[in-house]
């Protein structure tokens, strides 16, 4: 699906728990995320707390769109 | 560098009083060889045989193949940094006894292999059938660590193949080539429409067994080099290497690399062999990228327009060749890789433990799990104790009725990644 | 030894029973007769082999009456029981490609028959079998047929025998995913040497060993200016609004869904859920932003961050869901993401 | 290409000399280097001990030596040891494909390390060993 979207022209980036997976279907930005229930979020913090993960994510998803990649990419920092 | 060799054709070998070649037969006085064998006091004892082609003999467990050369002309010698004191060799004239290879046989390791039968199906596979060969089988002094045993062994070829190649000194050719390459600037004005060539040669260089010595330093500790391809014919490069048998190579593919043969075929016609590149094949990440760098920045140095790539091994140098590949394609130096290929038994797992799209032309020495059942033959020299357990082989490889059912991985030669041999795959 | 018994199986063209019009012909079995490309395939054959039918039916019948026709074929070839069965060749014709490639497929799975066939490499049946029945690769017309006979006949007695096949170089059949070993007349460095005079007088040359393809797709550039451009949110994970108003199945989906999300600003407990049945549901029928963070989106969007969140997502079940139809749901949506003029993607998976 | 480029790019000198650790089931690697170097031993197959190597991987350690070192073959050898970063430094997709891949090519071979005479198993170690000491100098001259 990430490869389709890829192949009609729009950058996309894989927010994606299990990297591995993401690499086989051939995503090129990717940001490996926290659990595979909850991507983006950790029902065991306070809900400040976990809208404050959720939004570091996004921002390192954003920080994956806006830079130039050559071949599959994790942005994990 | 302008290097003549001089072919002197054995067509047969026998055992006599006095070692000396005669009408294009090679006597040899076993008592002599012995004696340059035993000089290694880590050998015990030794024992020489003859394996002729067609002949119903099976050598096993090989360990080295080696082709009897002597300098007759210009610097240095045979084998120059192992047997032979450092000197830049590749210039002036060589004889090589032609049709005939000293083999030496042995068991080193416990799952060692090797095997070259001289009939049947399996001299079809592995190209030294078509030889006479004079077998070495050394027997270590006990307790002896393997890695003393592999030199002593290594050496002891290397020191009964010069003493045979000595007795060539004073002979007359039977044929002569001459092989000469160029400076940089020289070739770019004596061909100067001819496209650039040279082979990235990869060593195989990981640790005891899978060895290679380049004027006798160790390939491992070597960053990449540039040689004169006529270096190799004087025995600039020997094996260390006695683990996958089917492509490894041998000290004579080092001796008569094919790549070096067949790309002086064009040279001066179709294109310009400027020079061969040696690059190693380390265990360490880290070396690998810092080899595969060096081999595509000297490419690009040399101005060259293409390559041919060899490799050496399973695995492990899959990784070393698709980097050299890829850097070197994108310094815009065009590449041909040699491999061979461990698809399974069925031929349906994929080949390579890497790939990449800039490697679009490859020639495959062939499929390294096939299995083939060998009959059995009337004589074996060395032992068949170790066939059980060579690469390829399994706990049914030597059947009741004395056939062998293994792995053509087993059979020296058979997939070779210089192109040495005949065999391919689709 | 007795012949070796072959069924035949050609199109309505090739049985000279007409083109287009009559596409449509039903499978039809003539026992006994040899039918057009069946001439040249039973001359080829000689003494070794001989046709003892032939079957006949119209591309579109076949492909647009899948189930039974196959059945039909099938039942036709399992009664005259041959040794070996042969379909086409049908160079480029596209149905009658698959057709032949469907059934010799079928004939081998289900009636344990050996079966080849042969095509042009383009034909859309090559892709779709040619690593499931041995298939003669052809010229792209009919114009080829000698040829194309001049190797499927050889091939098929070899099949029927029982004799073992040689690489595809050799025996003529597209390369179908198994390597097989065989002897050149030159040995691996004469062959590197073409090779390379080959590439580098930039001549057309064959690699040995075509190396696996890469099915990826190049990334696009990066999105320059953030607080400019309109980003769309999409999702594997299933969410969707509470009570799944179009009925996402929870595995295997046949659809995808797309939802308005114009004034919301939070996905809550109350208004979405996960139609997903892969994974436990509960942390996202919690909160759906935990999979597809809109509420993090939306402040951004507010604070200028980003441009705009694009007031749809889409949706689709990542769980069970052929890669074909996923692949197929994403083609369609991204189109209209763009037609909506969205600069970029942000896709979840669970 | 770009996945080795990217370690480059995002590791310093320093970085890259961050510290190895070997992963291995040979006892002889443990005995030989375990008192100088962080060895982590344990008895595995050759398989699943390059599935711990992935484990590792996965958690962001660097791989550091080829897993399919030596041209003894997975499934003959029942030995393996190699190198990854003693220190997490987040995902790298190149160290991903090799280990993957390595993990891939022990389907192709037939299983028989076990069907040796009990003195071959001392030739295995001894060469496996040799191929990591063969890495050691490399990893410790940067």
């Amino acid at each position: 699906m990430v490869k389709a979207i890829e192949a009609a022209g729009l950058p996309v980036v894989h927010m994606c728990t299990v990297t591995p997976i993401s690499m086989t279907v051939g995503a090129n930005r990717i940001v490996p995320t926290i659990a595979i229930p909850h991507p983006l979020g950790n029902p065991a913090l306070d809900k400040d707390e976990e809208y404050a993960l959720r939004k570091e994510l996004v921002e390192k998803a954003l920080v994956a769109l806006t830079t130039e990649v050559e071949d599959q990419t994790i942005f994990d920092k | 560098m302008r290097l003549e060799v001089g072919h002197i054709f054995i067509k047969d070998i026998q055992f006599g009083a006095e070692s000396k070649i005669e009408d294009g037969v090679l006597y040899v006085s076993e008592e002599a060889v012995k004696e340059i064998v035993l000089e290694d006091e880590k050998i015990k004892s030794v024992k020489f045989d003859i394996a002729r082609p067609g002949e119903s003999v099976r050598i096993t467990p090989v360990k080295d193949v080696i082709e009897p050369r002597v300098k007759v002309e210009g610097r240095g010698g045979i084998f120059p940094g192992v047997i032979a004191k450092v000197d830049t060799v590749g210039s002036g004239k060589t004889y090589a006894l032609k049709g005939m290879a000293v083999v030496t046989a042995g068991k080193i390791v416990g799952f060692q292999e090797g095997i070259i039968d001289m009939t049947g199906p399996g001299a079809e596979y592995t190209p030294f059938s078509k030889l006479n060969n004079l077998v070495v089988v050394c027997e270590p002094v006990e307790g002896i660590k393997p890695h003393d045993y592999e030199k002593a062994v290594r050496l002891a070829g290397f020191r009964v193949a010069v003493y045979l190649g000595e007795l060539a000194r004073e002979l007359t050719p039977d044929e002569s080539k001459v092989y000469e390459t160029y400076g940089v600037l020289e070739g770019k004005e004596k061909f100067p429409n001819l496209p650039r060539v040279a082979y990235v040669q990869m060593l195989q260089s990981q640790g005891l067994l899978h060895d290679t010595y380049v004027y006798g330093v160790d390939a491992k500790k070597t960053l990449s080099t540039i040689m004169s391809p006529t270096e190799v014919m004087d025995g600039a490069i020997v094996s260390g290497n006695c683990v996958s048998a089917c492509d490894k190579n041998p000290t004579y593919v080092h001796l008569n690399n094919p790549v070096v043969h067949d790309l002086f075929e064009e040279h001066g016609k179709t294109l310009n062999f400027v020079c061969q590149i040696l690059t190693n094949e380390n265990v360490y990440l880290a070396d690998k990228m810092r080899s595969s760098d060096w081999t595509a920045k000297m490419c690009r140095f040399l101005d060259l327009d293409a390559v041919i790539v060899s490799q050496e091994g399973f695995g492990n140098p899959d990784t070393d060749l698709i980097m050299n590949t890829k850097k070197i394609e994108a310094e815009g130096v065009k590449t041909v890789i040699i491999t061979d290929e461990y698809a399974g038994r069925d031929g349906k797992s994929q080949s390579l433990a890497d790939a990449d799209p800039a490697a679009d032309a490859v020639v495959t020495g062939g499929n390294a799990n096939q299995v083939i059942v060998l009959p059995k033959l009337d004589k074996v020299i060395g032992t068949l104790d170790y066939v059980n357990t060579i690469a390829g082989g399994n706990e049914h490889s030597l059947r009741e009725d004395g056939t062998i059912e293994v792995e053509i991985q087993a059979i020296t030669g058979a997939t070779n990644e210089t192109g040495f041999n005949y065999l391919s795959a689709r | 030894m007795s012949k070796i018994k072959v069924v035949h199986y050609i199109n309505q063209f090739f049985a000279n029973i007409g083109g287009e019009e009559k596409a449509d012909y039903p499978a039809e079995l003539r026992v006994g007769e040899v039918v057009g490309p069946g001439m040249a395939l039973a001359q080829k054959f000689g003494d070794e082999a001989e046709i003892i039918a032939t079957i006949v039916c119209g591309d579109s019948y076949f492909n647009e009456n899948l189930d039974k026709a196959k059945a039909d074929i099938l039942a036709m070839v399992k009664e005259q029981a041959p040794d070996i069965f042969i379909a086409g060749p049908a160079f480029n014709a596209g149905r009658y490609g698959v057709a032949c490639g469907t059934i010799a497929d079928a004939v081998q799975q289900e009636l344990g028959i050996p079966a080849v066939t042969g095509m042009y490499v383009e034909n859309p049946g090559a892709d779709m079998f040619k690593n499931k029945v041995y298939m003669v690769s052809t010229k792209n017309s009919a114009a080829g047929m000698r040829d194309a006979v001049g190797k499927l006949a050889p091939l098929a007695l070899k099949i029927a025998k029982g004799e073992p096949i040689g690489a595809s170089c050799q025996e003529g059949y597209m390369p179908n995913g198994i390597r097989v070993n065989f002897f050149e007349k030159e040995r691996g460095s004469k062959r590197a040497v073409k090779m390379l005079i080959k590439k580098l007088a930039g001549k057309p040359f064959e690699t040995e060993y075509p190396m696996p393809t890469f099915d990826r797709v190049a990334p696009n550039p990066a999105v320059k200016d953030l607080s400019k451009a309109t980003i769309a949110l999409c999702t594997s994970g299933g969410i969707v609004p509470k009570g799944n108003p179009d009925h996402i199945e929870s595995s295997n989906a046949s659809h995808y869904g797309e939802y308005d999300i114009t004034g919301v600003n939070d996905l809550t407990e109350e208004t979405y859920e996960t139609a997903h049945g892969g994974y436990d549901p509960v942390y996202a029928n919690e909160d759906s932003d935990r999979v597809l963070p809109v509420d993090v989106l939306r402040e951004m969007e507010a604070n200028g961050v980003i441009g705009k969140l694009h007031n749809k997502f889409y949706t689709t079940v990542g769980n069970g869901t052929a890669v074909a139809s996923a692949k197929a749901f994403a083609d369609e949506y991204a189109q209209k993401l763009i037609a909506d003029g969205v600069d970029a993607v942000i896709m979840t998976s669970t | 290409m770009e996945s080795e480029q990217k370690i480059r790019e995002r590791l310093t000198g320093d970085e890259m000399n961050s510290g190895f650790m070997i992963i291995t089931n040979n006892p002889l690697v443990n005995e030989k280097f375990g008192g100088n170097y962080h060895v982590v031993f344990e008895e595995l197959s050759f398989e699943d001990t390059l599935k711990k190597v992935r484990d590792r991987i996965y958690e962001g350690h660097r791989l550091l030596s080829h897993p399919l070192s030596g041209s003894v073959k997975p499934n003959e050898t029942p030995y393996k040891s190699v190198m990854v970063s003693e220190n997490i430094e987040g995902l790298d997709t190149w160290s991903m494909e090799i280990i993957e891949n390595a993990i891939h090519a022990c389907g192709k071979f037939q299983f028989r390390s076990d069907k040796y005479r009990p003195e071959v198993y001392e030739d295995f170690r001894l060469i496996d060993c040799t191929l990591i000491e063969s890495a050691i100098p490399s990893a410790e001259c940067w």
